[in-house]
């Protein structure tokens, strides 16, 4: 049976390149994007846990189960609300290339 | 079998995360997203969290991906097939192998030995969903509220208000 | 104690601030009105100060006039606790007279001038404060209230001085002055910090300066503890007192700053400085205070020298007067430095009588500037033709200055060296030289700029307003007075000064 | 005698009484003043008259053991720097003291201020700041009787300063011109640095005795609990101040320029009076000066000695007859200095009295002569005893007296010294001495001749003589300078003579040194003969001299280049040093140091806000890195 | 297990104020357009009642919700008090911006209203998810809130980079949350003390999870390495949301962290001194960056946006004094909040009106304010000497409070270094002072005179506006002067905090 371990290696994996894509990327959709992969991480990590915990017989909740479901929620609602900003600028800069928007700096 | 199947999963879900870091082309890099994301939701089934799974599926793969692809199609112009990273990708690189550094060690170093996973009761989910998580649950709402209507308000164009 | 007593010296410091505060309500515009409120408002604390110090009594010695009022209790243990002694009260009188005088006189002031007296009151509100809290809360308050409205007083009401060869803004000035204060006070901050974090450590978390001084007494601030916090008060205080080499910001903030500013700051703003460090300093580090006054008397020294020989080849009246304070200050810092009976004492005496003299100087030089517009001594000469009184005034300020006896300058002076020669005779010896330096610069000034035939651009030259010419008549008493018979004035200071540990 | 107080304190009233009130008065209220000395002058004569009867303690008053001095102290407290008795606290009271020496300077004052302030009354008539100039007068006399009458060093530091002033005042009293500018300038600033001295040695002084009284420090060094260093040190910086106000070479600088005073104030404050504080100084603390084996008189003697011949010899070349007079002012207070230098107590004391009246005599005819010509130079004059007889004779005896012709009070004096000299000294000092002796009277003799024989200039034909009340002072001083040495021999009867009157240790009567006394008279005679021949006959020409000294004479018109020499120390030294003080402290403290580091701020500030760069990924990536480096300092810092 | 009714009238502010927000929106639907300064009115009345509602309901309770999620106390209760009033404060300053500079005006209110909620639900959570869900109704108002001036290509931008950078930062505080759960099981902050107590035996997972969640607040604190979007959002943003942002949601972020920190950290005693150092080391670096920035700064918006970062330094140095033995420290750090809350309204609302009058946001343009608009230049000079640090005003006896608690604790070093830093701050304030009072005012536009251009510079300014003003500069000076009646107050709050 597979160890947690190996599920939260995998979930760090996952969040590092969440998080390079958001660093590197231009699009700003991409970078969208890169930002939900880093949350998918975190509920791999919640999961995991929470399914493998009474193993040990330490507590027996899926407390971690329920925060993954908030995640998600918020996730979803972050995507929508991030991708109208983008969609406005795009609409009054017709561009969504995270160099060119940089009117305030310093 | 377990084994495999994570192995399996596991590929899917980081080629996909780097299909969508890497690939040039948006639309492919959607779709490399997607894989990524049926496979964490694979990755729950093992993990026998099938409810989890199936929101995973609906939501991610349902909701957010079609979103996405409309963002994508609508602010589509001429540029995207230069769209590429910026300039600072390798510091980026860099960047994210130290936090995957700092990461992995805390994983490692006298981790919890969980054994074999368990299956949660959808009913204990939703029974503590309902009364523990009652406070939590309810600003969800009125999170998801605020994000549609900022959502509108951003987004709709003042010309078709009259 | 009738019940007088009790407030008086709330009053002494309210009534500046309801002034301040009053005056910000009434409608701008009128100069007339307000000046003649202000007036209204420094007479009444001039008349406060007058009986505070009348009554002080000096055959009972000690603190006076004590009151407290509970601020914050607990942990911080901040309260309004009032009082004077023998060092205070002369400089609360100072404070009063010198206020009184810059507000007659500023008269002047037509632009903005409620705002002026806003600012002036708060300020000398603050310094008020300074003189009669026991608190190191409520000293640091008023301290920092007396700095900060200097800013604006020099900002909007100062002259910019332009000799081609250097320019100095009055913003610079300003800039300069307030941002060298605070710099200094911050280290009085970081210094009040250190000593209620040594104090709660030793059991007691207090603010209270009879507290701290009473655990001063005890021994319970270890020497290594003094040694390393003194410099922070002596130097934090020393930029005020323009210890040099922090003393820059003053000849500029001084030139830079309208006449009732100039009078207030080089009068009584800079002995806050000397007054911290007695009052903080020695009172509360007394072994740290011993291990560092070869130094300060030392720095001292160097103030007299240096700011007589700059004041030299000056060709600025203000600027000449400036250097001559940063020369007289250190007067003040010996006679601290000695830690002398009659040292300390003359230190304080110098502060009273520099306050005046200095503050009538600037009077002068402020009417000379109103009439002529230039301070340069290369242009003006011959004046005493034109200002007989005004040039009369500035005689006697100047030989003041230059320590000639029979004016009060000189008892400080002398009273100073004294206790210098007893502890640091070398230093001692140059400082006499010092002395002797001031004539230069003093003569040179009178002999330029009063002696001499006038020239026609003069001709037209009124002599000062009746106003300056009282308050300049009035200065010129106190300081032959105080030069003739300065006993009331050292008896309160004696027993003031005999109270100070390790004196 | 406890009422001696009363002589200075009547010019002190006069002074602001005259400032004030004197534009109400008539006469501007010179008359208080000249009251008020009046005034001065009778106290001197009971004080005088009470001592030579029974100077038995009075009330408030004592004389002290082992010294002839009267002390008076008040009680009455100026002002105590500390709580009165404790510890370290330093209590003054007003006090005096009075010794033969306090009143015959006293005499002197009060006596010469009078003449000099009638004589004012007319001279000075029409000046615009009439009453002012009087008011400065009283003002001194009241100082300086306060100097003379002071009990401990204290109090007579600050006559010393006030007198100081007073001269500065005078001297400067014509303040338009430029030169009257810079001598009032110069003359307390030379002074001034003479001060230093002296208060430093006042401090020194009571550093080891805890007191200001005279008294208690002379008593110290009786008893050697003052240490010979002390003493010494002491004693030479107290010569300082002395130095500075006698006009002692090098300080003697600033006297000729004084010069550009009024007449009358050269007449009294830098011929009789002021000038002779110095000596008056050095006599006053002459214990000390003679304690221990009496290091300190050697250099007085011989500064005084180098004084009085330098002085001499430029008094020779000058031509501006105030300038010759305050030229042998110099010189003859180089006498006193030196006659004090060698023990000659009493005569140094005569000599002051007999050169004050004679001097203050001579200025006041100069003045007259000045006054209706309106030349300074002498060589504008001549044959001027035509038109002004009076101002002639008593000038002529000024002069006589001065160059030491017998019964005239200077010959007594200047013998007095000689004979001092020549007993304490080795023979250098009597062979220049005499020197000085027969130059003062030549050049007494060349400025008498100059002004008043030989031919009259027909631009003086106006020239009128001395009104009364020019003259009668002057004529009264003459009187004394004529017969003042007559004072010196024990007359039968209760006055045994100046010299069992004002002495140190033990009076002794007068005495007279044949040979020396006649050397002395031969000179005299021969050196008016000689100025006679040379300068009113002109029967003798000195071209040939002249031209062969003319280096030497260069030297010597110059006055020793002294005035040079100080002025490029001044000008290449002090204010070149000020200016760099000045620029260090502007460029340097200010610019670099002040500026220094807010700048740096501001750039620093600036320099880093670009670390915001506006790119959004560049702050995801600082959220990482921050992120990660705090991950690692918790590793360090918590695991 | 508790059921969802038990004990939920203590929550009956929440649900009221949410119910306020939706009232607010339904009222919206109805009012015809220029009617809709009502809304203002309808909120700020709403939020009076709530806060007299929760003071008489709540006063003195002592309860904890929810097994231990919500906390119902005397700090939760003082920080509603202060997220409300200061609500009603921002309504009135920003009613006249909103009415002439934005649509939408009742999602605008609606949207601060719900921001108010999530506010009060951070100050009362005792849970991660639970702080965090309320967090992001709080950031989410924000983000839309930013954008609100859709048209404005300023405004858009700031407000995508304030939602990706902010959904960065909530990404790496979930993983720490994540983290946290998957050492300990549990999410509730004393259990986090516990944890980090026995920290030895369990996995360093913990320490790093609970450092992303560290950096997840700071993130909202705005605290070096984690600031840059601040600059940027506060400049972008429209005036009031900037305001609302300096003051709103950094105080919120800080109760969190207050309560966070005393019951997750202090408890844990050696292991919170470890720990106390990452705190000083942020905080050093914050407030010096902060006002070193500052320093070149042209834009008056951002300026405030760095004094603001330097000051979230100060009260970090506060949080780093944290004790379990004395509240002097917690003391302080609320009342610096107050304080700094008050003070940055002051200031916010003299320069919005000048917004207002003249659309200017430059420093240089403040020229000569002081001869059109003495009271407004006098109010500004005061905020500016407040935040300086300089009496008689509450920024001084806020500063000596709290260095003075941190100077207690041991962090003498600190204390001397904030200090130092607010010497720095008071050179640039000095320089807005400078135009304000000193300078001429510049030319406008047109090369005539600004006044001339801007007939509104004339004008005095609006009523709420003034109100907002008059009664903070009065406030500032108060407790300046006589800060003990808040800090009583505060005492109690701490006490609930502290036990």
């Amino acid at each position: 049976m597979v160890d947690l371990v190996y599920f939260q290696l995998l979930s760090a994996a996952l969040f590092a390149i969440g998080i390079y894509g958001v660093m590197a990327r231009r699009s700003a959709v991409l970078i969208v994007m890169s930002i939900e992969l880093m949350l998918n991480a975190v509920n791999i990590n919640l999961i995991a846990a929470a399914s493998h915990m009474d193993g040990t017989g330490k507590f027996a909740n899926f407390d971690g189960e329920l925060i993954a479901i908030f995640i998600i929620t918020v996730a979803a609602a972050e995507v929508g609300l991030a991708l109208a900003i983008i969609l406005r600028i795009f609409r009054n800069r017709s561009t969504v290339n995270v160099d060119e928007i940089n009117l305030m700096k310093w | 079998m377990a084994w495999f199947v994570f192995i399996l999963l596991a590929v899917l879900t980081i080629g996909g995360a780097l299909g969508v870091v890497v690939v040039r082309n948006v639309v492919h890099a959607a779709l490399a997203l997607l894989v990524s994301l049926v496979a964490v939701a694979g990755l729950y089934l093992v993990l026998f969290a099938e409810f989890l799974a199936l929101v995973q599926v609906l939501i991610y793969g349902g909701a957010i991906i079609i979103v996405l692809m409309f963002a994508i199609m609508l602010t589509r112009n001429s540029d995207y097939p230069r769209i590429t990273d910026n300039k600072q990708w390798p510091l980026a690189a860099v960047a994210a192998l130290a936090f995957l550094g700092v990461l992995v060690p805390s994983f490692l170093i006298n981790s919890v030995e969980g054994t074999h996973a368990q299956n949660a009761s959808l009913t204990g989910i939703g029974e503590s969903l309902f009364t523990t998580w009652a406070v939590p649950f309810e600003i969800a709402s009125l999170v998801l509220l605020v994000a549609l209507i900022g959502a509108i308000i951003i987004a709709r164009s003042d010309e078709e208000e009259g | 104690m009738n019940e007088f007593d009790d407030v008086a010296l709330l009053l002494l410091i309210v009534v500046p601030l309801f002034g301040s505060l009053s005056m910000m309500l009434m409608p701008g515009g009128q100069s007339k009105e307000s000046w003649y409120f202000a007036i209204f408002i420094s007479a009444l604390s001039l008349a406060l100060a007058l009986v505070v110090f009348a009554d002080y009594d000096y055959d009972e010695g000690g603190f006076q006039y004590l009151t407290s009022y509970e601020w914050l209790p607990g942990p911080l243990d901040i309260s309004l606790s009032l009082g004077i002694d023998g060092i205070s009260a002369p400089m609360v009188l100072l404070n009063g007279i010198v206020l009184f005088g810059g507000v007659l006189v500023s008269q002047t002031v037509k632009h903005r001038t409620r705002d002026f007296f806003v600012l002036l009151f708060a300020l000398s509100a603050g310094v008020y404060g300074v003189f009669v809290v026991r608190d190191l809360f409520f000293l640091f308050f008023f301290y920092e209230l007396a700095v900060l409205p200097m800013y604006l007083l020099i900002g909007i009401w100062g002259s910019s001085t332009d000799f081609g060869t250097f320019l100095r803004t009055k913003e610079y000035g300003a800039m300069k002055l307030l941002i060298f204060l605070v710099a200094g006070s911050i280290l009085v901050w970081i210094g009040i910090l250190a000593l209620y974090v040594e104090a709660s450590d030793n059991g007691v978390a207090t603010f209270s300066l009879q507290g701290l001084a009473q655990m001063a007494e005890n021994g319970q601030f270890d020497n290594d503890f003094q040694t390393l916090v003194f410099p922070l008060f002596m130097v934090g205080f020393g930029v005020l007192a323009g210890l040099w080499p922090f003393h820059t910001w003053s000849p500029d903030g001084h030139v830079a700053a309208p006449t009732a500013v100039s009078m207030l700051h080089a009068g009584v703003l800079m002995k806050l400085g000397a007054y911290g460090i007695i009052r903080v300093g020695m009172f509360l580090l007394p072994e740290g205070a011993d291990n560092w006054m070869p130094v300060l008397i030392t720095l001292g020294t160097v103030n007299v020298v240096y700011g007589a020989v700059s004041a030299m080849s000056q060709n600025d009246l203000k600027y000449i007067i400036g250097y001559s304070s940063v020369s007289h200050m250190g007067y003040v810092l010996m006679g601290i430095a000695t830690l002398d009976n009659i040292g300390v004492g003359g230190a304080v005496l110098q502060m009273f009588s520099h306050g005046i003299m200095t503050a009538l100087m600037f009077l002068l030089v402020g009417a000379i500037y109103e009439r002529t517009h230039t301070r340069d001594i290369s242009v003006l000469n011959g004046l005493a033709k034109r200002m007989p009184k005004n040039s009369f005034f500035f005689a006697i300020a100047g030989l003041a200055s230059l320590g000639l006896p029979g004016l009060s300058g000189f008892i400080a002076e002398f009273m100073v060296f004294t206790g210098a020669f007893r502890t640091y005779l070398p230093l001692a010896i140059l400082a006499v030289i010092g002395a002797a330096l001031t004539a230069i610069y003093i003569l040179r000034l009178l002999a330029r700029t009063f002696m001499g035939e006038p020239d026609e651009r003069w001709n037209d030259l009124t002599d000062s307003s009746p106003v300056e010419m009282s308050v300049g008549a009035a200065f010129v008493a106190i300081i032959l007075f105080v030069g003739i018979w300065p006993d009331p004035l050292l008896r309160v200071i004696n027993v003031g000064v005999q109270s100070v540990p390790g004196v | 005698m406890e009422w001696a107080w009363l002589i200075p304190v009547f010019s002190f009233a006069a002074a602001p009484a005259v400032v004030i009130f004197g534009k109400y008065l008539p006469g501007k209220g010179s008359w208080l003043s000249i009251l008020a000395i009046g005034g001065g002058f009778v106290v001197f004569w009971l004080v005088l008259d009470s001592w030579l009867d029974a100077h038995t303690g009075t009330i408030g008053c004592f004389t002290s053991e082992n010294t002839s001095l009267l002390t008076c102290d008040y009680e009455r407290s100026w002002f105590n720097a500390g709580i009165v008795g404790a510890v370290g606290s330093v209590s003054l009271n007003w006090g005096i003291l009075i010794d033969p020496l306090t009143i015959a300077m006293l005499g002197l004052v009060t006596f010469v201020a009078l003449m000099v302030q009638v004589y004012s009354l007319s001279y000075m008539k029409d000046d615009p700041r009439f009453g002012w100039y009087f008011a400065v007068h009283s003002l001194f006399a009241a100082a300086m009787l306060t100097l003379v009458l002071a009990d401990n060093f204290l109090l007579l530091y600050v006559a010393w300063e006030l007198v100081g002033i007073c001269s500065y005042l005078l001297i400067g009293f014509w303040h338009e011109r430029q030169a009257a500018r810079e001598a009032a300038k110069k003359a307390f600033i030379v002074t001034r640095i003479g001060d230093v001295g002296l208060l430093v040695g006042i401090l020194l002084i009571w550093r080891d005795v805890g007191s200001f009284s005279m008294l208690d420090a002379f008593e110290a060094v009786r008893t050697g609990a003052m240490s010979e260093g002390v003493a010494t040190a002491s004693a030479i910086l107290l010569f300082l101040g002395a130095m500075g106000k006698s006009a002692q070479v090098p300080f003697h600088v600033w006297l000729p320029d004084a010069m550009e005073g009024p007449t009358p104030v050269s007449a009294l404050i830098h011929a009789a009076t002021m000038v002779v504080a110095g000596v008056y100084l050095v006599a006053r603390t002459f214990p000390l000066f003679e304690a221990y084996d009496a290091d300190p008189l050697l250099l007085v003697s011989i500064v005084g000695l180098v004084t009085a011949l330098g002085a001499s010899t430029i008094a020779l070349v000058a031509t501006d007859l105030k300038r010759i007079l305050a030229y042998s002012t110099i010189s003859h207070l180089g006498l006193m200095m030196l006659s004090l230098g060698a023990f000659g107590y009493t005569a140094a004391i005569f000599h002051m009295m007999a050169h004050g009246f004679s001097k203050a005599l001579l200025f006041l005819g100069a003045g007259s002569v000045l006054h209706s010509t309106e030349f300074q130079e002498t060589g504008e004059m001549g044959g001027l005893r035509k038109v002004m007889p009076v101002t002639a004779i008593v000038f002529s005896i000024g002069a006589l007296s001065l160059g030491g012709i017998p019964i005239l009070a200077g010959f007594w004096s200047k013998d007095e010294i000689l004979v001092a000299v020549n007993d304490h000294r080795n023979v250098t000092f009597i062979a220049l001495t005499l020197f000085t002796a027969f130059l003062s009277a030549l050049y007494m003799g060349r400025a008498m001749f100059l002004v008043f024989f030989g031919p009259l200039k027909d631009q003086n034909n106006h020239v009128h003589d001395a009104p009364i009340a020019m003259a009668l002072p002057m004529a009264l001083l003459g009187v004394l300078a004529l017969g003042f040495g007559l004072i010196s021999f024990n007359w039968p009867g209760s006055f045994g003579g100046f010299g069992t009157f004002v002495f140190f240790g033990h009076g002794e009567p007068f005495h007279f040194e044949v040979w020396l006394g006649a050397l002395s008279i031969i000179m005299a005679v021969a050196a008016f003969v000689a100025a006679y021949k040379i300068y009113a006959l002109r029967s003798v020409s000195l071209q040939g001299l002249r031209s062969r000294n003319s280096g030497l004479l260069k030297i010597v018109e110059n006055k020793y280049y002294f005035d040079e020499v100080y002025q490029w120390t001044i000008d290449r030294v002090v204010l070149v040093f000020s200016r760099f003080i000045a620029y260090f402290d502007r460029a340097i403290v200010n610019d670099i140091i002040v500026n220094g580091p807010a700048d740096v701020t501001r750039k620093f500030g600036i320099m880093i806000r670009v670390h915001v760069t506006g790119h959004v990924y560049s702050y995801a990536m600082a959220m990482a890195l921050g992120s990660v480096g705090l991950g690692i300092f918790v590793w360090l810092r918590v695991a | 297990m508790t059921s969802l009714s038990e004990n939920i009238d203590l929550l009956t502010p929440e649900f009221a104020l949410a119910g306020l927000a939706f009232l607010v929106f339904a009222v919206d639907l109805f009012l015809p357009e220029g009617r809709k300064g009502m809304l203002a009115w309808l909120s700020m009345a709403g939020l009076i009642a709530l806060i007299v509602l929760s003071i008489v309901m709540l006063w003195d309770e002592q309860e904890s919700l929810y097994d231990g999620l919500l906390a119902v106390d005397d700090f939760a209760l003082f920080f509603k008090v202060f997220f409300m009033g200061m609500g009603i404060f921002i309504i009135l300053s920003s009613m006249d911006f909103v009415e002439n500079k934005l649509k939408h005006q009742g999602e605008f209110y609606g949207l601060l209203l719900f921001s108010i909620l999530g506010m009060n639900v951070m100050a009362q959570s005792r849970e991660l998810l639970t702080a965090y869900i309320a967090l992001e109704l709080l950031s989410f108002s924000l983000y839309v809130l930013a954008a609100y001036a859709k048209d404005s290509a300023k405004s858009n931008e700031s407000a995508l980079k304030y939602i990706i950078v902010g959904a960065v930062s909530s990404g790496i505080l979930l993983y720490g949350v994540s983290m946290v759960y998957s050492t300990l099981g549990v999410t509730k902050f004393e259990d986090i003390a516990a944890g980090l107590a026995s920290a030895s035996e369990v996995a360093p997972a913990l320490w790093v999870g609970v450092g992303l969640i560290l950096v997840g607040l700071m993130f909202k604190v705005s605290a070096v390495p984690f600031h840059m979007w601040a600059p940027d959002v506060y400049e972008g943003a429209p005036y009031p949301v900037t305001a609302y942002l300096a003051i709103g949601s950094k105080a919120a972020a800080f109760a969190l962290i207050l309560r966070l920190v005393s019951e997750g950290f202090v408890p844990a005693a050696e292991r919170w001194e470890q720990w106390q150092l990452v705190f000083a080391v942020v905080a050093a670096v914050t407030m010096l960056v902060g006002n070193l920035v500052a320093l070149a700064q042209k834009n008056l918006k951002r300026l405030m946006a760095y004094s603001s970062i330097g000051h979230a330094g100060f009260i970090l140095a506060g949080i780093t004094a944290l004790s379990s033995d004395s509240h002097l420290a917690s003391n302080g750090v609320m009342f610096y909040l107050v304080g700094y809350a008050i003070t940055n309204l002051v200031v916010f609302a003299a320069i919005i009106s000048f917004f207002n009058m003249t659309g200017k946001e430059m420093i240089a343009d403040l020229g000569g304010l002081a001869d059109q608009q003495p009271f407004l230049a006098a109010c500004l000079g005061m905020g500016l000497f407040s935040l300086a640090g300089l009496p008689i005003f509450v920024g001084f006896t806020m500063k000596f409070y709290l260095f003075t608690a941190v100077a207690t604790e041991g962090f003498l070093w600190l204390a001397a270094l904030a200090v130092f830093a607010s010497l720095i701050s008071l050179y640039y304030y000095l320089q807005v002072l400078r135009q304000v009072y000193i300078e001429p005012a510049p030319p406008g536009e047109g090369g005539s005179a600004m006044a001339d251009e801007h007939p509104a510079l004339n004008r005095i300014p609006s009523l709420p506006l003034l109100t907002v003003l008059g009664t903070g500069a009065a406030a500032m000076i108060w407790l300046g002067v006589y800060p003990r009646p808040l800090i009583e107050v505060i005492e109690v709050a701490s006490r609930a905090l502290v036990t």
